[in-house]
């Protein structure tokens, strides 16, 4: 396993965000992470990329423990989280924009290769590199989001709520996007989501969280036909 | 006297002093960029910045590239101090906390250094590095004085600028004003970025305490409080967080009061700045090139 | 009455503690000076309870509350003099016109700047206090006998230990009574999350002003007990320095705690006076040094206040 | 009756449309839902519902009175109350003052009552006190009076938050994502709560929801919003058929 969760618990003062949680992603594998709002799937990236604290439980990437390390070590190992709601800089241009993203690179060479990827990744990004983040449409700006965090050269890659406030075409579009950067670069991958139909759908294997609690896990398509999550998350 | 020559001279010692606000200026509106706070002992930075050119220049004769150089790497030196030993421990706690902290940062550095032992609370003569020459220029005359201020402020701005919006650590300061949660997911070390704003921001007060002083060569432990709190007030004005909006408004704010002064009182002065600073809150509150901000 | 009823066991104690006082002032236990002190020390206690109303309760953050008190300490200063006063009866009304003069002067300031909140209310507040002393030390173009930067002098001395005893005493109740009350409520909710006190249907520019108009007022009361006890005053009295003694004590006595605030004014001019007593000049010169350190260590230890209860998670 | 009127309403912020040319209206006694994506404009029209913003363009009407400009507190005491996404509760007030705060904002006693501790102090205070322990008691908070908010489960605090809201004794209430981290049980009893207070205190709601078993179950009309522009409105029998609806948020079904 290239990313080991091992029984993470999480509080906010009384209540507790996530108990006991156990996941894994490997080399290279979409994993999605599915449940209802609030039920801490936020929560859960938030843990692994360092910027929550767990009460208990460890983490472990790549053989090393990061459990306790701070954000930007953690994004130097290599996890690179794209937040809920694109958090772009607005007041950024796009090109500011993925400069950012590889902040913690040294290696000119790498940043400009990876800048390279990235534009023939998203060539919409491209035409607007002069243009301030903030200008760009809901779909733009997911894509900087997402460049931006492929400029930091990941080995897994964790999205939180990329269709949030998408359309279904632009949603198919960057889902379509989410598997390209997976088979060609071969990162790993961990999406949440609240549209359930869409990861299920794209993921290997899933994981259903619960009011903090990991109820059920396995191969996606096990999932998708599973009556009970039909009955709560596919229904309608 | 010509009207327009006086006036006109009075525009030039205006922008004399307006220079001076604006580097302080800075140091406010970038650590509230950051850290969302008034940083009260900013002002005590610029005074310690005088002292320092002081101690320099009369004790040791140092040159006086030599003494900007010192002194802003002794004042960066007491910013980068007092955010990590005052500030860093209340970053989670309740803003107005940090707000008294400040306070008494400020007062404790004041009092500590008006300490008979220290510095005394007295006004001390500041020795100038050079004799105050005149140019006549028909309308006007400019010193030689406010040359040097008006090339040093420049020549700051510059690097200021050049250091925010054309380097790594500028990019990482501009996207940690904007959402530290997010700039830390970029990698960058937010407490590294914080101290770095406070090192940037106390330099440049030093700076400012320099040229404060050979333009107006008297010094004393107190004589942060009103620069300090004018300069805030011209941080607002232009729009806090904003760095050309630091730079004009301190600028307004100089111009003012030499204005005041020159055609009112001087003893009104401070009032009438204080009457733009309920202005300003009142009807612009984001600063003259501040975004309007919704609440909720 | 009601009023007193309620207060009973309150305003027995407050009897006693009185009659002990006397006793001392009477009998010369205590020497004049120290005497000053303790009358100095309930004025300051009637003030900070003006603040702990305005910051502790309502969560108003004010720089400028010295400026009240100074308003206060002036207009009693100008009118006793002129109206030649010298009577504690007499007096009486002057104290409660100068409460009203600070409290309408609040109330005017307020209108515009409580709609700011926390650094930038700091900031205007502080504004209005630096606006005041800059009135102060040019007050002499305005009226000669105010006298301007060299200070106000030849005030009569009119307060004493009855008329600061029986302020604070009175003023502890309605202070008391307006916290027990739906008011006090609405102060509270503000100052816990504006938005939804306003959701919930509280008029919050209201009771905010509400507030602030009754600090003022009571630094206002308390500027001019002090004006009439010292018989002498100068702008400098009344400066950002005051206004952060008047905060440090609610602070100290925990925020929103009314006998809080009450012992920390003793305590906190007890301090400071004591070690005036007991310090050499050059040492004294250090308190000002020691006590911002205490500031910053109380605020990262206890960032709530002193006395306030830990909040519990 | 229509209870509530919203008419060609508009709110941008930065030049984004956050509400666009929306109308509707709510019937007296009914239950109506909001639902749509994130960032639709949901929470933006309870805000301007409730005066905590100003619209730029159109109307609102509240029982046939002009509600666009008037401030957040008078309408709550002319009827509308409103709990929010991320709870607002006075935390460090108890259980019992939480209550208290919008029952004491109506006219109960003036100043002079309460310095002088009158008569009217007295029994208002007692009446008020008696009236929020039943609202305590009607959402199962009775034992927790003294307890401070904050220190409250985080189920509690949301029922806290909804007993807060209506001992204002609205005629419309505006209840914003109560579903928001509850597990499908929790949703259930939430539903039973929702549909307990609208008949026992026959008081219209609205509620902005994203759990659609819990929507499809208590409301009588949905409207449903996608970019700040209403897609369509309609029983929950015609949003669940509707292709637009089916397209913009409850996705594709599934082969």
């Amino acid at each position: 396993m290239l990313l080991n969760v091992q029984a993470i618990t999480v509080n906010y003062g009384a209540i507790s965000a996530l108990r006991g949680v156990t996941l894994g992603a490997e080399q290279g594998e979409l994993v999605s992470v599915i449940g209802a709002n609030g039920a801490g799937k936020t929560t859960l990236l938030k843990t692994i990329s360092g910027i929550i604290r767990p009460a208990k439980g460890n983490i472990e990437f790549d053989g090393n423990d990061i459990t306790r390390q701070r954000p930007e070590k953690i994004v130097k190992s290599g996890i690179v989280m794209v937040p809920e709601g694109r958090r772009i800089f607005p007041d950024l241009t796009v090109k500011e924009n993925l400069e950012l993203g590889a902040y913690t690179l040294k290696d000119r060479h790498l940043k400009k290769n990876l800048f390279e990827l990235v534009l023939t990744t998203f060539p919409r990004l491209k035409e607007r590199l002069r243009q301030h983040g903030g200008t760009l449409s809901g779909g733009e700006q997911q894509m900087l989001a997402m460049g931006r965090a492929l400029m930091g050269d990941p080995r897994l890659l964790l999205l939180d709520e990329p269709s949030m406030g998408l359309s279904p075409i632009i949603t198919r579009e960057i889902f379509g996007l989410i598997e390209l950067i997976r088979k060609e670069k071969n990162i790993s991958i961990i999406l949440v989501e609240q549209n359930a139909h869409m990861a299920l759908e794209h993921s290997q294997r899933a994981y259903v969280l619960e009011n903090g609690e990991i109820v059920m896990d396995g191969p996606s398509s096990e999932i998708k036909h599973n009556p009970k999550i039909i009955d709560a998350y596919l229904g309608v | 006297m010509d009207i327009l020559g006086y006036v006109l001279q009075q525009g030039i010692n205006g922008l004399q002093l307006g220079a001076v606000y604006a580097l302080i200026a800075l140091g406010y509106t970038m650590v509230y960029g950051v850290l969302r706070l008034i940083n009260f002992a900013h002002g005590d930075i610029f005074m310690l910045g005088a002292f320092v050119a002081y101690f320099l220049i009369a004790k040791f004769g140092i040159p006086i590239y030599l003494v900007f150089i010192i002194t802003m790497l002794a004042c960066a030196i007491a910013g980068y101090l007092i955010e990590k030993i005052a500030y860093k421990p209340l970053r989670d706690a309740p803003k107005i906390s940090l707000l008294i902290t400040a306070v008494g940062v400020s007062l404790f550095l004041e009092y500590f250094l008006s300490l008979n032992a220290i510095f005394t609370p007295n006004y001390i003569a500041f020795p100038r590095p050079f004799d105050v020459k005149g140019y006549d220029l028909a309308v006007f005359t400019i010193t030689n004085v406010q040359v040097l201020i008006f090339i040093i402020t420049f020549i700051s701005l510059f690097l200021l600028y050049l250091l925010i919006y054309r380097t790594n650590y500028g990019r990482a300061m501009r996207a940690v004003s904007h959402d530290k949660e997010t700039a830390a997911l970029m990698g960058i070390g937010i407490d590294g970025i914080i101290s770095f704003t406070f090192i940037v921001g106390a330099s440049l007060a030093g700076v400012g305490g320099i040229l404060y002083s050979i333009a107006y060569p008297q010094i004393n432990v107190f004589m942060g409080i009103m620069p300090g709190i004018k300069s805030f007030i011209a941080a607002v004005l232009g729009g806090i967080g904003i760095i050309h909006g630091a730079v004009i408004g301190g600028l307004i704010i100089g111009i003012c009061e030499v204005f005041v002064s020159a055609f009112l009182s001087s003893t009104f002065r401070d009032g009438v700045i204080f009457i733009i600073l309920f202005g300003v809150l009142l009807f612009k509150p984001s600063g003259i090139f501040g975004k309007r901000i919704e609440k909720v | 009455m009601r009023f007193f009823r309620e207060s009973w066991i309150f305003l027995i104690v407050s009897v006693s503690i009185y009659i002990i006082l006397k006793a001392f002032f009477a009998f010369n236990v205590i020497s004049p000076y120290i005497q000053q002190i303790c009358l100095y020390a309930v004025i300051v206690a009637l003030t900070s309870l003006g603040l702990n109303v305005i910051y502790g309760y309502t969560g108003q953050f004010s720089l400028g509350h010295a400026a009240f008190y100074g308003i206060g300490a002036y207009t009693s200063a100008y009118l006793t003099k002129v109206l030649s006063i010298d009577g504690v009866i007499p007096f009486i009304p002057v104290l409660v016109f100068c409460g009203l003069v600070s409290g309408l002067v609040g109330y005017l300031i307020g209108i515009p700047i409580l709609r700011l909140r926390d650094d930038f209310l700091a900031i205007a507040t502080l504004g209005f206090g630096t606006l005041v002393r800059v009135f102060l030390d040019n007050s002499d173009k305005f009226a000669e006998s105010l006298g301007g930067s060299r200070g106000f002098v030849g005030i009569p001395r009119i307060t004493n230990l009855e008329l600061v005893f029986f302020f604070l005493i009175f003023v502890i109740i309605i202070t008391r009574n307006l916290i027990h009350s739906r008011y006090g409520l609405f102060w509270r909710c503000i100052k816990d999350d504006e938005l939804a006190a306003t959701s919930v249907g509280i008029n919050t520019a209201n009771m905010k002003l509400m507030a602030f108009t009754y600090g003022c007022m009571l630094a206002g009361i308390g500027g001019a007990l002090y004006a009439n006890l010292y018989s002498f005053l100068h702008p400098s009295n009344f400066d950002i320095l005051r206004s952060i003694d008047f905060l440090i004590i609610v602070i100290i006595g925990g925020m929103g705690s009314i006998m809080g605030t009450i012992y920390a004014s003793i305590i906190w001019v007890g301090f400071i006076e004591g070690l005036r007593i007991v310090l050499p000049a050059q040492v004294l010169d250090m308190r000002w040094v020691v006590i911002p350190i205490l500031l910053i260590a109380l605020m990262i230890w206890r960032p709530y206040g002193l006395m306030s209860k830990r909040r519990k998670v | 009756m229509k209870i509530l009127d919203v008419r060609n309403l508009e709110k941008s912020f930065g030049g984004v449309k956050a509400v666009d040319q929306i109308s509707f209206h709510i019937e007296e006694g009914e239950v109506f839902s909001i639902i749509g994506p994130n960032g639709a404009g949901k929470t933006t029209m309870f805000n301007l519902i409730t005066g905590l913003y100003r619209p730029d363009d159109g109307r609102i009407f509240f029982i046939d009175r002009d509600i666009t400009k008037t401030p957040t507190y008078m309408l709550a005491h002319l009827g509308i109350a409103r709990t929010f996404q991320n709870m607002r509760l006075f935390g460090s007030l108890t259980v019992l003052e939480n209550v208290l705060s919008s029952l004491l904002s109506k006219r109960t006693y003036n100043l002079f009552s309460a310095v002088m501790r009158t008569k009217r102090f007295a029994v208002s205070e007692k009446a008020a006190e008696e009236k929020a322990r039943k609202f305590i008691d009607f959402f199962g908070l009775s034992g927790k009076e003294d307890y401070t908010a904050s220190s409250l489960s985080y189920g509690e605090q949301r029922r806290l938050e909804l007993a807060r809201a209506l001992s204002t004794e609205p005629r419309l209430m505006l209840i914003d994502e109560p579903g928001a981290g509850m597990n499908p049980k929790e949703i259930a009893d939430l539903a039973e709560t929702i549909k307990a207070i609208r008949q026992r205190y026959s008081v219209t709601i609205a509620i902005i929801e994203h759990q659609m078993n819990l929507v499809m179950n208590i409301s009588d009309r949905i409207m449903v919003m996608d970019f700040g522009e209403k897609i369509m409105e309609g029983t929950p029998e015609e949003v669940k058929k509707d292709k637009r609806v089916i397209e913009a948020y409850l996705g594709e079904e599934m082969d």
